[in-house]
């Protein structure tokens, strides 16, 4: 046991440690030396998850360290959970922030504070562990809010730009926003249940009646955070500006890791989500909603992070479709074969921008499948996996999905599978213009350096082969991850829904034949002849509106900002100018006034005088006399 | 010495308290309604004597030396009193020519 | 012996009524002195023969004729006193009189106190109020003598005809005009 | 007698500099003086058993129930552990911002201390009421003196409305003392014991009330404090929002909940009703303020509307969080007006039209800011996290409703807090002649960092303090009949 604790303390105290270092030495250390440093201390946390994880024999472990808040009966322990869903969270987190780190080094050599960005990325991953080890929702809650703090603080990392700054206040607001359901569910369950341990939560929250009012509302709040966090409809519209951010933060944070915390907060809380099939519905839902917003906005985009943005916003709406039917086990399977390929798009677009020194509109690239190699065979990989072509990572963890939702919802089913094909249109869109025709730029494209094509490679190769870890039973698999998983989250929902395995081909060869489809499509479209897109100015009108995202910032401008700036005007030019500030001003009038009246009855005049004595002197004897 | 006693005595001791109440509250209204200087001292004297009666009155009727050692007092400090009112008196009618009471609320700057 | 009580009470009250309403102050002063020797009356009608003797001595003889020395010295009988309004006049009077009412009524009480019994009616002789003044009362009895003295000074002090500059300049001139 | 020390070693060090009036030294001696309090302070705290303490009783005015009793319970050392830590952070500001006379001010900020001292230490309504207006005195010479615009006009009236409170309370305790039975004693356990009737205790909580409102300041009564923490030196300020106010939060818990509970029971629907209105009103209004200064003034309003609504939810969460925060909120004022200071210093004004972009000439101060930031906006980890949770829990298990208003208040400060920070250190470099933090700044933040990063990690230290003593008020409340 000591060894788990030690091991537990140690994931995410290394990266810690790491803050500490690069942070201190930001001003001393070398570019190498820090982004070194940093990255060490990840990969270091990842050997501790992975030994942790190695040694793991499927029981829950509870590493209390010590009582965080303690107040009359509310006890609350700075604690971390051991059990498989964390292991494997802890694995994915520190997994690909290796990678990313390590990529970092390379991107990011040029920067003057490149210390900095480090001893954030680093406070990145130590919240991001936070949050996936916690042993109960406060404990989570810091990582949480760790994780939004330094998103904001990478998205404005190049702070001179005033967008990028209203990039990252705008991330962190909408994350705050979700936040208040968060505070509020926890409020709600402390209330309730008198603890916030996942474990006591949710075994109190068990033996409750199914569709429980309270229950419900709990699991609606904790939905709102994970909107909020993960970008699904409502909340959504923070994680395309947040591509402001360096690109291996996009990619760490805005793709592999932060985003899917919603995700993991709903797994966490499956019990309670269980019991509460009005919240599933909704989940399903926003989900699917969310699907299908990312992908047809993704259609139009020119900048190929904002392309990937949307695609993100997509993905991560295919992983709460699969969580609203009660599939945990292949949304946690998307959130990793997600991590793996999402990561990778974004840190081979990161090698196309360096290669490019910046630029970001594929309409100024084309053709750079000769010049810079492995980054295009590694985006290929990443589009295929993305795309659900067999057998790539994707294909295993997204049919999973739309089995479970047709199984659950077919109208549903109907719209992922619309969405896969618009995912599979704008991601071939992106790869044929970017990488194919000729060179439509004026910069010298140069393949990166190794140390970022390294994690590239890497990383391909995961999103290739990452589908081996979740074979469904028709490919002769055992759902492996299925099966781990299910030892954390008392085995609800884990197991794929049961479709009859004639369905389930068919299924598999109706969304593949019409992504294949779509690829030929998007080929003869871009590839043959190269069609580029205008200003949304020149669009039709659904274009223009879809490629304006809907409207939806122009719709929260008008709902939420103007009147937001409308009250706050007027509450301090009504409230405190016309009524508080005169109420002060008054109070010292009112005084003066009194005064200047009452300095009249000093007149000088000493029969005045004697007159008032005397009056006081016969009430004085009238009022002790005759009172009593 | 019998005869004294009951010479005394035959006047009710509320008697002198009535004519002192009556030649104070006279004296407070004279000081209240005159406006010159003098009369209102006069009426101060009044005011002093009254209370001076009534404590003699008590002293006698209580046979308390006290009281009338108080009143000897209280003529001295009247006398005093007098001596310098009547010297601001002089004063004011010197350098305002007048002995207005009403002159006097310019005192109070 | 009630009925001399009752004369030198009305005498008193009258007097003291004439000195209030009387126009001139000599007839205030004269009025004055016949309700203080009426008040001398009284007190030899309760035995208080020093005191009587000293009332006479102090008030009538010197501080009343004091006032006239002071009244004919500035002339007084020459100025026409400027009179109150009658509404303040009417107000004084209703005041004086609630005033009246109500000791009357506040000591209500205090009338039906019982008169203690033992007597010594020789308190107010010459020689009692001597002793005592000289025995339990010697300090004050000095100390009013330094009262005397400094009151003499400070009237004299006001009274002598003061040559410096800032002295016969009318007070309402100056607002701190004491400033100087 | 270690309470006594505690009101005389910054009394007696205040008429030392006014008698020696060294003033090369004045603000060393100062400094002295108010580390010295402090070992007191962690003297009593390290001896601190769990068991109220009183220290000194002496017989005063008999007759009116004035006693001299001095004191401390749990609540009150929170007190005097925040007087004590914050002072020699606040007489340490008068090193890199001087106002006017070294001398003068530290004497005056000493006497304040001694007050605020008495406060926490008073034991008797009349001498707590004493010390409370005696605080008022030197903060008053404080802005009369060294204020900025319309400092005569802002402070009289600032001085007139507090006072008005003040006797609202002086009536109150003359009331209340003249209740208890005789002999009167206006002693906190006599008057805690006394039973009023429901109908005395509806109004006589209103005028008791008032003078702790107008103190924090809460909604209708705030209207002196925006412009009087805008116009007072940056060592006034910090005095006024981080100590001051929380004056009125301790009044609440030891005079209105001890003598009227069930008044303030009745009206508390009320209270938490214009506090947390007033939080978010001032929330809103920090978002649009163009002077840094007043923006944080009304952040401190918000703050106090939020922790006022909590301690009326009448449980421990709401009230033992309310009572954390205190700390929280005094440690977070300081660190944030000396950065107003700090920073106006530099660009010669509070308006955030003089500042943006310094970002790029002081890093080091910028990195300091964004952890104050953080703190500000209740990152958790850092010292206002704990607090802020336990009275959004507080307020959750008085009414789920005004739980959400609360728990608006972590938006709307996350907006008006980044904003504030991006008017003043982001955006491209405007070529201000600014320079980084120095080490005075840096020995002056990184302490109070250390702070509240710590407490924030481990909050139990300051919990441990309150949880009894609420407990026990929670307990005598519903004992009652």
């Amino acid at each position: 046991m000591v060894k788990l604790d030690l091991l537990a303390i140690l994931v995410p105290a290394l990266p810690l440690l790491g803050v500490f270092i690069t942070g201190f030495g930001r001003r001393k250390l070398s570019a190498y030396a820090a982004g070194g440093i940093a990255t060490a201390m990840v990969a270091l946390s990842f050997i501790a998850s992975l030994i942790l994880f190695l040694g793991h024999d499927g029981q829950t472990h509870i590493v209390h360290l010590f009582s965080w808040i303690h107040v009359g009966a509310m006890d609350i322990p700075f604690a971390f959970q051991i059990d498989a869903l964390s292991l494997w969270m802890m694995l994915v987190v520190t997994g690909i922030g290796t990678l990313i780190h390590l990529y970092s080094i390379g991107y990011m050599h040029d920067d003057p504070r490149v210390a900095t960005f480090f001893a954030q990325l680093n406070l990145f991953s130590f919240s991001m562990l936070l949050l996936v080890m916690g042993a109960n929702f406060l404990v989570t809650f810091i990582g949480w809010e760790g994780v939004g703090m330094c998103s904001y603080l990478l998205i404005g990392f190049w702070y001179t730009t005033p967008a990028f700054n209203y990039a990252g206040r705008k991330a962190f607001v909408m994350n705050r926003i979700g936040d208040v359901g968060m505070l509020l569910a926890m409020a709600l369950m402390f209330y309730q249940f008198g603890t916030l341990n996942y474990v006591d939560v949710m075994q109190q929250g068990g033996l409750m009646a199914s569709g429980n009012p309270l229950i419900v509302t709990a699991t609606l709040l904790l939905f709102l955070g994970a909107t909020g966090k993960s970008a699904q409809l409502p909340l959504l519209t923070w994680l395309p500006d947040a591509m402001a951010g360096p690109t291996p933060v996009s990619a760490l944070i805005h793709a592999a890791t932060m985003v899917t915390a919603g995700v993991f907060l709903v797994v966490r809380s499956s019990v309670l989500y269980e019991l509460a099939p009005y919240t599933q519905d909704i989940v399903l839902w926003v989900g699917v909603a969310t699907a299908l917003f990312g992908a047809t906005v993704g259609l139009f985009q020119n900048d190929i992070k904002k392309v990937l943005a949307y695609s993100t916003v997509s993905q991560l709406g295919y992983m709460f479709a699969a969580l609203g039917t009660g599939d945990y086990g292949n949304g946690m399977f998307h959130v990793t074969t997600h991590a793996f390929f999402k990561a990778l798009l974004f840190l081979a677009a990161g090698s196309v921008i360096h290669a490019l020194g910046g630029e970001q509109d594929i309409r100024k690239m084309g053709g750079l499948k000769g010049v810079t190699k492995t980054t295009y065979v590694t985006f290929l990989i990443a589009t295929l996996a993305i795309c659900g072509i067999p057998p790539l990572s994707g294909f295993f963890s997204k049919d999973g999905i739309l089995a479970s939702t047709f199984a659950a919802n077919p109208v549903a089913y109907a719209v992922l599978v619309f969405a896969a094909m618009l995912t599979a249109f704008y991601m071939f869109r992106l790869l044929f213009l970017t990488f194919f025709g000729t060179y439509r730029g004026t910069a010298h494209p140069h393949e990166s350096p190794k140390v970022m094509t390294v994690p590239l490679v890497v990383l391909a190769i995961l999103s290739a082969i990452g589908g081996l870890l979740n074979i469904p039973h028709i490919f002769g698999g055992h759902s492996w991850l299925n099966t781990f998983l299910a030892s954390a989250a008392d085995g609800i929902g884990m197991h794929p829904l049961e479709l009859s395995a004639g369905t389930e081909w068919t299924l598999m060869a109706i969304s593949t034949a019409l992504v294949l489809l779509t690829i030929w499509y998007a080929w003869s479209l871009f590839c043959k002849k190269t069609t580029l897109d205008g200003e949304p100015a020149d669009m039709p009108f659904l274009k223009r509106l879809i490629a304006k995202r809907w409207m939806l910032d122009e719709l929260y401008a008008w709902l939420f900002e103007k009147p937001f700036g409308w009250i706050s005007k007027h509450f301090f030019s009504i409230g405190e100018e016309k009524i508080a500030v005169p109420l002060t001003a008054g109070t010292g009038k009112a005084t003066l006034g009194f005064g200047e009246w009452l300095r009249k009855v000093q007149t000088g005049n000493s029969s005045f005088y004697l007159f008032a004595m005397m009056v006081g002197v016969v009430v004085l004897l009238i009022l002790t006399y005759f009172s009593a | 010495m019998e005869h004294v006693m009951t010479a005394i005595r035959v006047v009710p001791l509320d008697s002198y308290l009535v004519l002192s109440f009556l030649l104070f509250s006279i004296g407070m209204v004279g000081a209240l309604v005159r406006r010159n200087v003098i009369i209102v001292i006069m009426c101060l004297e009044l005011m002093l004597n009254s209370v001076n009666l009534l404590l003699v009155a008590f002293s006698a009727y209580h046979s308390d030396p006290g009281a009338q050692i108080m009143v000897f007092f209280i003529m001295l400090v009247a006398a005093a009193e007098v001596t310098v009112g009547l010297s601001i008196l002089v004063l004011m009618k010197r350098n305002t020519d007048s002995v207005d009471m009403n002159i006097l609320n310019r005192l109070k700057w | 012996m009630l009925y001399l009580f009752y004369f030198f009470a009305a005498i008193s009250v009258i007097a003291a009524l004439v000195v209030v309403s009387a126009r001139s102050p000599i007839n205030s002063a004269i009025a004055l002195v016949v309700c203080f020797l009426s008040i001398a009356g009284h007190y030899i009608l309760l035995n208080a023969q020093f005191l009587a003797m000293v009332h006479v001595i102090v008030y009538t003889g010197a501080i009343l004729i004091l006032m006239l020395f002071v009244i004919m010295l500035l002339n007084m009988n020459m100025m026409i006193e400027v009179q109150k309004p009658a509404i303040t006049k009417i107000l004084a009077v209703i005041t004086g009189g609630l005033f009246f009412l109500v000791l009357l009524a506040a000591t209500k009480q205090g009338l039906s106190t019982p008169v203690p019994a033992t007597f010594d009616p020789g308190v107010g002789l010459v020689k009692s109020i001597g002793i005592a003044l000289f025995r339990d009362y010697l300090l004050p009895f000095e100390l009013s003598s330094v009262l005397f003295l400094s009151a003499t000074a400070g009237a004299i002090m006001l009274a002598k005809k003061d040559n410096s500059p800032n002295v016969n300049r009318p007070p309402s001139s100056e607002p701190n005009g004491n400033a100087a | 007698m270690e309470v006594l020390a505690l009101i005389l070693i910054p009394f007696l060090a205040g008429l030392l500099l006014l008698i020696a009036r060294p003033a090369a030294m004045a603000r060393g001696i100062a400094l002295v003086s108010t580390l010295l309090s402090l070992a007191v302070v962690f003297w009593l705290w390290y001896t601190w058993t769990g068991v109220a303490v009183t220290g000194i009783s002496h017989d005063w005015v008999p007759a009116w129930g004035m006693r001299f009793v001095l004191g401390y319970g749990g609540i009150g050392l929170l007190m005097l552990i925040l007087t004590g830590v914050l002072f020699p952070f606040i007489i340490g500001t008068g090193y890199k911002q001087p106002v006017g006379d070294p001398v003068l001010v530290n004497a005056l900020l000493l006497f304040c201390q001694s007050a605020l001292f008495g406060v926490f230490l008073a034991q008797n309504a009349f001498l707590f009421y004493i010390f409370f207006e005696l605080t008022l005195l030197p903060i008053f010479f404080l802005l009369l003196k060294w204020g900025g615009e319309h400092k005569r006009a802002i402070t009289v009236r600032f001085f007139l409305y507090t006072l008005l409170g003040g006797l609202a309370l002086l009536f109150s305790i003359a009331y209340v003392t003249l209740q208890t039975p005789l002999p009167h004693s206006a002693d906190f356990s006599v008057l805690a014991a006394l039973h009023l009737p429901m109908h005395v205790q509806m109004w006589l909580f209103w005028t008791m009330f008032l003078a702790f409102a107008i103190k924090m300041p809460i909604f209708p009564f705030h209207s002196w404090q925006p412009e009087t923490y805008t116009m007072a030196p940056t060592q006034g300020t910090m005095v006024l929002s981080a100590v001051m106010g929380k004056m009125g939060l301790y009044g609440i818990v030891v005079f209105l909940f001890a003598i009227v509970p069930e008044g303030a029971q009745y009206w508390s629907s009320w209270v938490i009703g214009l506090s947390l209105f007033g939080a978010l009103y001032a929330a809103v209004i920090a978002f649009r303020q163009n002077d840094f200064k007043r923006m944080v003034a009304y952040s401190s309003m918000s703050h106090f509307g939020l922790m006022c609504a909590a301690l009326f939810t009448w449980n421990a969460y709401g009230i033992s969080g309310t009572m954390y925060q205190t700390f929280a909120h005094g440690v977070l004022m300081v660190c944030l007006f000396y950065i107003v200071g700090a920073v106006s210093q530099r660009t010669g004004s509070n308006d955030f039209a003089s500042m943006g972009g310094l970002k790029t000439k002081m890093p080091r101060f910028a990195l300091l800011f964004m952890f104050v930031v953080g703190n500000a906006i209740a990152l958790p980890l850092t010292q206002s996290f704990p607090g802020e949770w336990l009275m959004y829990n507080g307020l959750w298990q008085w009414n789920n409703w005004t739980a959400f208003a609360g728990v608006l208040l972590i938006v709307l400060g996350a907006i008006y807090m980044l904003y504030a920070y991006q008017r003043v250190m982001l955006g491209p470099d405007r070529n201000i002649a600014v320079t980084d933090a120095d080490d005075e700044e840096h020995t002056f933040l990184v302490p109070l960092i250390l702070i509240f990063m710590l407490v924030g990690l481990f909050p139990n230290v300051i919990l441990h303090l309150v949880d009894g003593p609420v407990q026990h008020l929670l307990n005598s409340f519903t004992s009652l009949p």
